[in-house]
């Protein structure tokens, strides 16, 4: 019998319950939610959960240990923060879909088993496109739909490499895994990194994060990449291959935010950057290396929530995200651009925000594993990061050149949303020791707060917006332009349908040429019978009856004859 | 009430049903009584023999016995229960639904379609219970003939020509191949009784395997293997009622059972993979599954889209029979139940669109999500399971059929399976999306809230709830039944595969 | 050889041939099926004398006699007779039907009638 | 239109310019003593790239003109019309 209650259930039920409600009892009742359920996760310890018996197999859709239970932590706050965001700006499909989201990312985490990781895994991936579908533009309604298929094409993935894993090892187990046990293995893999977006993978992050609602994308960047991360680390600590996967992960995003006019999509690039710094944590596999991985996931879920909830702010106030069409608005949204302004120190790692005392964690591992080249791709993007999410997000949507733009401050809901995230950033950067690091998987003795550290980071950032105030004064920076910049998304939707509708005119062609052809036999076939057959033809003839049966009786006499002999 | 005597009430109920309906034509209140409830006494009669089967009973009954190995005889194995409980259960839901679709659309000759209605059911439930080839043969063409008047219910020259293929494909598969198949395994074996373990082992070889395998998959048209498929979207002009009977209930699964039937009990499995004939079935039942989901993607008309997407599905089953290993036969089996509850929940939403707003087209469901929001939400849970996503029933039989196709080394169609899902994905959300998500056309007038076709008039017990516009009480009350259902079978699939375990015993 | 001994035959040899010989040169249709209705009834003969057992009685089952004829012949003729009747009438009423629409029953006018365009 | 919009409002804090130079004098400052400071501490070193003065502030610097540069480039061969992925006809 189960003796704790899995906090999934208890999120389905309260969206349940949203649905039925309307107003401010459904906005109060879906912020309630996670409070409660935080309270039973509170209680959790390593060692509890649930088996039960299906289909045959021995399941445990519900397992704690301090891993689990650290995501189970951040999800309550990102979920808690979520829907304190959209007390004004939600509606009740996007209350719903959320708390079902993040019951689904719940779920995932605590799967003892590959089968229930599957079921939930695939929710994650349902409950999530309406996010994107909710704002009911049909721009944001075909992105959705691309989503959803690359979500499905990772759960199918993960269906695949479940199946040939439980059929080749007879496990079913959701644990270390590691890639040297076949095929499945590999499959498994790959259905994480899709989810996770690595490179070429990536698109559907970019594609749809910025078509969201702007409650939206807060919940999407809180859930489905950190879910993949904690597959990851679950599941393939200490795989070389994820180093460098992760690596590139770090680097080549940070190339396309510069160019990236929406801003959303420079914070979706940038989290892509994020998720690298995270995966090349996990590939290092070292205590230090999974600890600094999951503390940043951790730090990432408040940092880029916070990030978008102050553009999504942004967007709420003046329906539009472009750089191009934006700037100035400190003067209005003073507030909004404080709070943007902490979650871009965060992100950039600045001594005593967030992104620092974790970040650091990564990089340290990194130098002592001797991956010196990717220790070199780790300090470009930290200096890319704070280039294009430190500077530019804050720089042209606040500062710049002044849109004229005048907008209301935001809604003190979403304002507060974003001073408990803005706080969480600056308590865990200045206290890590008494807030984060007690909750990681492992014992921490990383210290982040030792001189040298904080001189070369603040060296690198400094640098950087050096170089910045250079490009920018010089005219060298590129100007924001309003444009379409191609990614991998190009290959499914331009080559892809091309090569699709190539291949449907073809296919119809030749259908039409073999049912032509077909049907020429056929009615040379029905013409030769018809001669035949047909009136006044040679078999229709009447015949005097008097020589038929002459002719009948003649037959059966040959018959008689050739029987006797 | 023992599992014989509720084995012999079983088929007498509909064809009491049927006398009754015929009888009361003139008092509509009372005809469709009689009909509901037929439904519910058959249901509770047939799941009245479940806790024996599930023991290990087989009960069985013979009516007359023509010649020696040749009888007209019933008994129940799991698969055969588990049609008939899908069939039985679903007449309820169906005939609920067809209550509330007929009046809402004042249709004629109501009479003879709830009469021949209840014939079909009888029909269904004789092929599940059959217990020879034989009774099977006969309860199978009885089938064909009590659906024809449905689908041609319509009586226009449209309906007239589907009814000519429908019967046309049908008759010429059974009779040519099918028929000829059941004689053959006669005169090889000399019975024709399903047995555990199949008859034919050490009885036929080689090529003869193979070419029986043939005359029985083909000849069974009713599954809808490519390329004598035609007959299923030509239905397409019957009543929703009648297609959600076609494609969830009685026919198609009549033909997919009939061939599991087939590879289970009259070939056996063990001996059918050890031949290798089974090669062929698995790559023909691949291709109509990607085929036919290719084509749906290019239909605008919904319930001819649907009815590509079963053709795709049925292929599910039959690739699960033709893997002949344990994890296919099962999953097959349970693709029987999960595949009904799915599809009939997205043609009664499809039906509930006709009849609330008269649209039939796919680029025309912008927006209908704001006035019909329960149907467009079955729609999509329908949608889900179909797919085969959690938590819906259809991930199950997915599952299973998977692990099969794994465990007998077909990794291509192992692949086809994955990209047909993805395929559903394509041609099924879309509908979803548009409903809820997009604004509705304002170049057309018709697409008004709640504004039908001229020439009909509003249709009688639409609800008019401020915005909503849902169809009538009838059409939607079993839609939710459906969709709730698709729910349920994801949690029951534990016992259902536990019922079904013995079709894979060697 | 007793070439005469089996006399009954030679009759139905006659009647045989006599009623083909009607079928095929006789133009009228009644005439025809006249004929054709000999040659059944040449063959019932043929059936019922061969059921025939030389000092046999009719079949019924009594201790005074142990030798009977064949019952078997005699059943099937008796089924014949009937279905000849059956199909003298169809025939008839064809050739009735053919006359309504020919207005005769001469073959050869027929194939006239038939030529004509 | 915006010019005459922003006239009747008041003067925020970068409308001034000579905050704008302040703040950029600031940043100056603060890099050139970051800097100046690697001359004088001695850094707990791990690699020996960091071994050479400045390696942090040079990187950082070289690193992000590099990356601007380089995206520069890349808009050439990347950047289509915003409503390139736009559909012809539907909606």
């Amino acid at each position: 019998m189960p003796d704790a209650l899995h906090p999934a259930f208890l999120f389905f039920a309260g969206a349940l319950l949203v649905a039925l409600l309307r107003g401010k009892a459904q906005a109060l009742v879906a912020l309630l939610v996670p409070v409660v359920s935080a309270v039973f996760v509170i209680g959790l310890g390593a060692g509890d959960g649930w088996t039960v018996s299906f289909l045959g197999y021995e399941l445990q859709p519900f397992r704690v240990d301090r891993l689990s239970l650290l995501f189970g932590y951040l999800f309550h706050i990102a979920a808690f923060i979520g829907l304190l965001y959209a007390w004004k700006a939600g509606d009740t499909l996007q209350r719903v879909s959320g708390l079902l989201y993040a019951g689904s990312a719940l779920g995932a985490v605590f799967a003892g088993d590959l089968i229930t990781l599957f079921v939930f895994w695939e929710l994650l991936a349902v409950t999530s496109t309406f996010l994107v579908w909710g704002r009911r533009t049909p721009r944001s309604v075909r992105s959705g739909q691309r989503y959803i298929l690359i979500q499905i094409l990772s759960g199918l993935t993960l269906l695949a490499g479940t199946i040939i894993y439980f059929v080749d090892t007879g496990s079913l187990e959701f644990s270390f895994i590691g890639l040297e046990s076949g095929l499945g293995a590999k499959l498994i893999f790959l259905a994480f990194g899709i989810k996770c977006a690595w490179p070429f993978l990536h698109n559907w992050l970019t594609d749809s994060y910025p078509e969201a609602t702007p409650v939206g994308t807060v919940f999407l960047s809180a859930f489905t990449t950190k879910v993949a991360v904690y597959a990851l680390a679950r599941a393939y600590p200490g795989t070389e291959l994820l180093v460098y996967i992760g690596a590139a992960m770090t680097a080549f995003p940070i190339f396309f935010a510069v160019i990236e006019n929406d801003l959303r999509r420079v914070l979706a690039y940038s989290m892509i950057n994020q998720i690298g710094f995270m995966v090349v944590g996990i590939g290092i596999g070292s205590e230090l290396g999974i600890n600094g991985a999951v503390a940043h996931a951790f730090n990432d879920v408040l940092f880029k929530g916070l990030l978008f909830m102050s553009m999504g702010a942004v967007l709420f106030r003046t329906g539009t995200m472009n750089g191009s069409n934006l700037g100035g608005l400190y003067k209005s949204m003073p507030i909004t651009t404080v709070f943007c302004m902490v979650g871009a120190a965060s992100i950039s790692a600045f001594p005593l925000f967030s992104g620092f005392v974790s970040k650091s964690m990564v990089v340290t591992a990194v130098l002592h594993e001797h991956h010196n080249v990717v220790w070199f791709i780790l300090l470009f993007a930290s200096a890319g990061v704070f280039h294009h999410a430190g500077i530019k997000i804050p720089f042209f949507a606040f500062f710049a050149h002044d849109s004229g733009k005048r907008v209301k401050e935001a809604p003190k809901s979403m304002l507060i949303a974003m001073a408990i995230s803005a706080f969480a950033c600056v308590f865990i950067g200045t206290f890590p020791s008494i807030s984060l690091y007690r909750i990681l998987p492992f014992a921490v003795d990383y210290v982040p707060y030792t001189a040298t550290h904080v001189l070369t980071q603040c060296q690198i950032l400094f640098f950087s917006a050096l170089a910045f105030t250079w490009l920018k004064l010089s005219g060298l920076y590129p100007p924001e332009l309003r444009s379409v910049n191609l990614d991998v998304d190009w290959s499914y939707r331009k080559l892809l349908p091309a090569v699709s509708r190539g291949v449907y005119a073809m296919a119809k062609t030749s259908r039409a040429a073999i049912d032509a052809g077909g049907l020429a036999i056929l009615r040379k076939l029905g013409q030769a019978y018809y001669g035949l057959n047909g009136p006044a033809s040679r078999l229709a003839r009447t015949w005097p009856t008097g020589s038929i049966a002459l002719w009948a009786a003649v037959l059966l006499g040959v018959y008689l004859v050739m029987f006797y002999t | 009430m023992t599992s014989e005597f509720a084995l012999i009430a079983a088929p007498i109920i509909p064809l009491a049903a049927a006398l009754l309906v015929s009888l009361s034509g003139k008092i509509p209140n009372l005809r469709d009584s009689f009909s509901v409830l037929a439904g519910i006494i058959l249901f509770g009669t047939v799941v009245s023999i479940v806790p024996d089967i599930m023991a290990g009973g087989r009960p069985a009954f013979t009516v007359v016995e023509v010649m020696p190995g040749l009888a007209l005889g019933f008994l129940v194995e799991p698969l055969g229960m588990l049609f008939a409980l899908v069939a039985s259960g679903l007449w309820i839901v169906t005939t609920i639904y067809a209550i509330g679709y007929m009046r809402g659309h004042e249709e004629s000759n109501q009479t003879r379609f709830f009469a021949s209605f209840a014939v079909a059911i009888f029909a269904s439930i004789g092929v599940a219970f059959a217990s020879n080839l034989l009774t099977l043969f006969m309860f199978y063409e009885l089938l064909t003939l009590s659906t024809y008047p449905l689908v041609t219910h319509q009586r226009t020259d449209e309906a007239m020509r589907a009814g000519r293929v429908y019967l046309g494909i049908l008759f010429t598969t059974s009779i040519c191949f099918l028929l000829f198949a059941v004689i053959w395994t006669w005169v090889i074996t000399g019975t024709t009784d399903f047995t555990p373990g199949g008859i034919l082992a050490g009885k036929a070889e080689g090529a003869t395997v193979g070419v029986l395998l043939a005359l029985f998959a083909f000849g069974t048209g009713k599954a809808a293997l490519m390329p004598f498929h035609r007959w299923l979207p030509a239905a397409m002009v019957a009543p929703t009622p009648v297609s959600a009977l076609l494609h969830a209930v009685a026919v198609v699964k009549a033909g997919v059972f009939t061939i599991m039937k087939i590879v289970v009990y009259i070939f056996g499995i063990s001996f059918l993979a050890s031949t290798g004939s089974n090669q062929w079935l698995i790559w023909v039942a691949s291709a109509t599954i990607v085929l036919a989901s290719l084509v749906a993607l290019t239909k605008d008309n919904l319930k001819a889209r649907l009815a590509y997407s079963t053709v795709s599905q049925l292929s599910y089953i039959v690739l699960g029979a033709a893997l002949a290993n344990q994890a296919g036969v099962v999953g097959g089996s349970m693709h029987i139940a999960m595949h009904a509850f799915g599809k009939i929940t997205l043609f009664f939403c499809a039906g509930a669109i006709y009849v609330a707003h008269h649209k039939t087209k796919v680029s025309e469901m912008n927006g209908i999500g704001r006035q019909m929001p329960i149907t467009l939400f079955a729609f999509l849970i329908g949608s889900l399971s179909v797919i085969g996503l959690p938590p819906f029933g259809g991930s199950w039989s997915k599952w299973f059929i998977t692990m099969g196709a794994y465990e007998a080394e077909q990794m291509i169609p192992f692949a086809i399976l994955m990209v047909s899902s993805l395929l559903n994905v394509a041609y099924l959300l879309p509908i979803v999306f548009r409903g809820f998500f997009l604004a509705p056309k304002e170049t057309s007038d018709d697409g008004h809230v709640g504004h039908v076709s001229d020439h009909d008039g509003p249709s009688p017990g639409i609800w008019k709830i401020g915005a909503l516009r849902e169809a009538p009480l009838f059409c939607v009350l079993p839609i939710c039944m459906t969709a709730f259902g698709c729910l349920v079978l994801f949690f029951y699939a534990s016992e259902m595969h536990k019922m079904l375990l013995p079709l894979g015993a060697p | 050889m007793d070439y005469f001994g089996l006399y009954n035959y030679w009759i139905v040899i006659f009647l045989m041939m006599t009623g083909f010989y009607i079928v095929i040169s006789r133009d009228n249709l009644i005439k025809k099926l006249i004929g054709l209705n000999i040659f059944q009834t040449s063959v019932f003969l043929l059936f019922i004398t061969m059921g025939k057992v030389k000092g046999g009685t009719a079949p019924i089952i009594n201790h005074h006699f142990d030798t009977y004829s064949n019952p078997l012949p005699h059943v099937l003729i008796l089924t014949a007779i009937v279905v000849g009747v059956a199909t003298m009438a169809v025939g008839l009423s064809l050739v009735v039907r053919i006359n309504e629409a020919y207005h005769t029953i001469e073959e050869d006018d027929i194939h006239l009638v038939e030529e004509e365009p | 239109m915006a010019d005459s919009l922003q006239k009747d409002e008041k003067k925020y804090l970068f409308d001034n310019p000579k905050n704008v130079k302040r703040v950029l004098y600031g940043l100056y400052t603060i890099c050139a003593g970051l800097f100046l400071i690697d001359f004088v501490f001695h850094r707990h070193v791990e690699h020996t790239a960091e071994r050479i003065y400045g390696f942090y502030g040079i990187y950082g610097f070289v690193a992000c003109v590099v990356l601007v540069l380089l995206a520069k480039e890349m808009r050439k061969i990347l950047m289509r019309k915003e409503n390139y992925y736009d559909p012809e006809g539907e909606e």
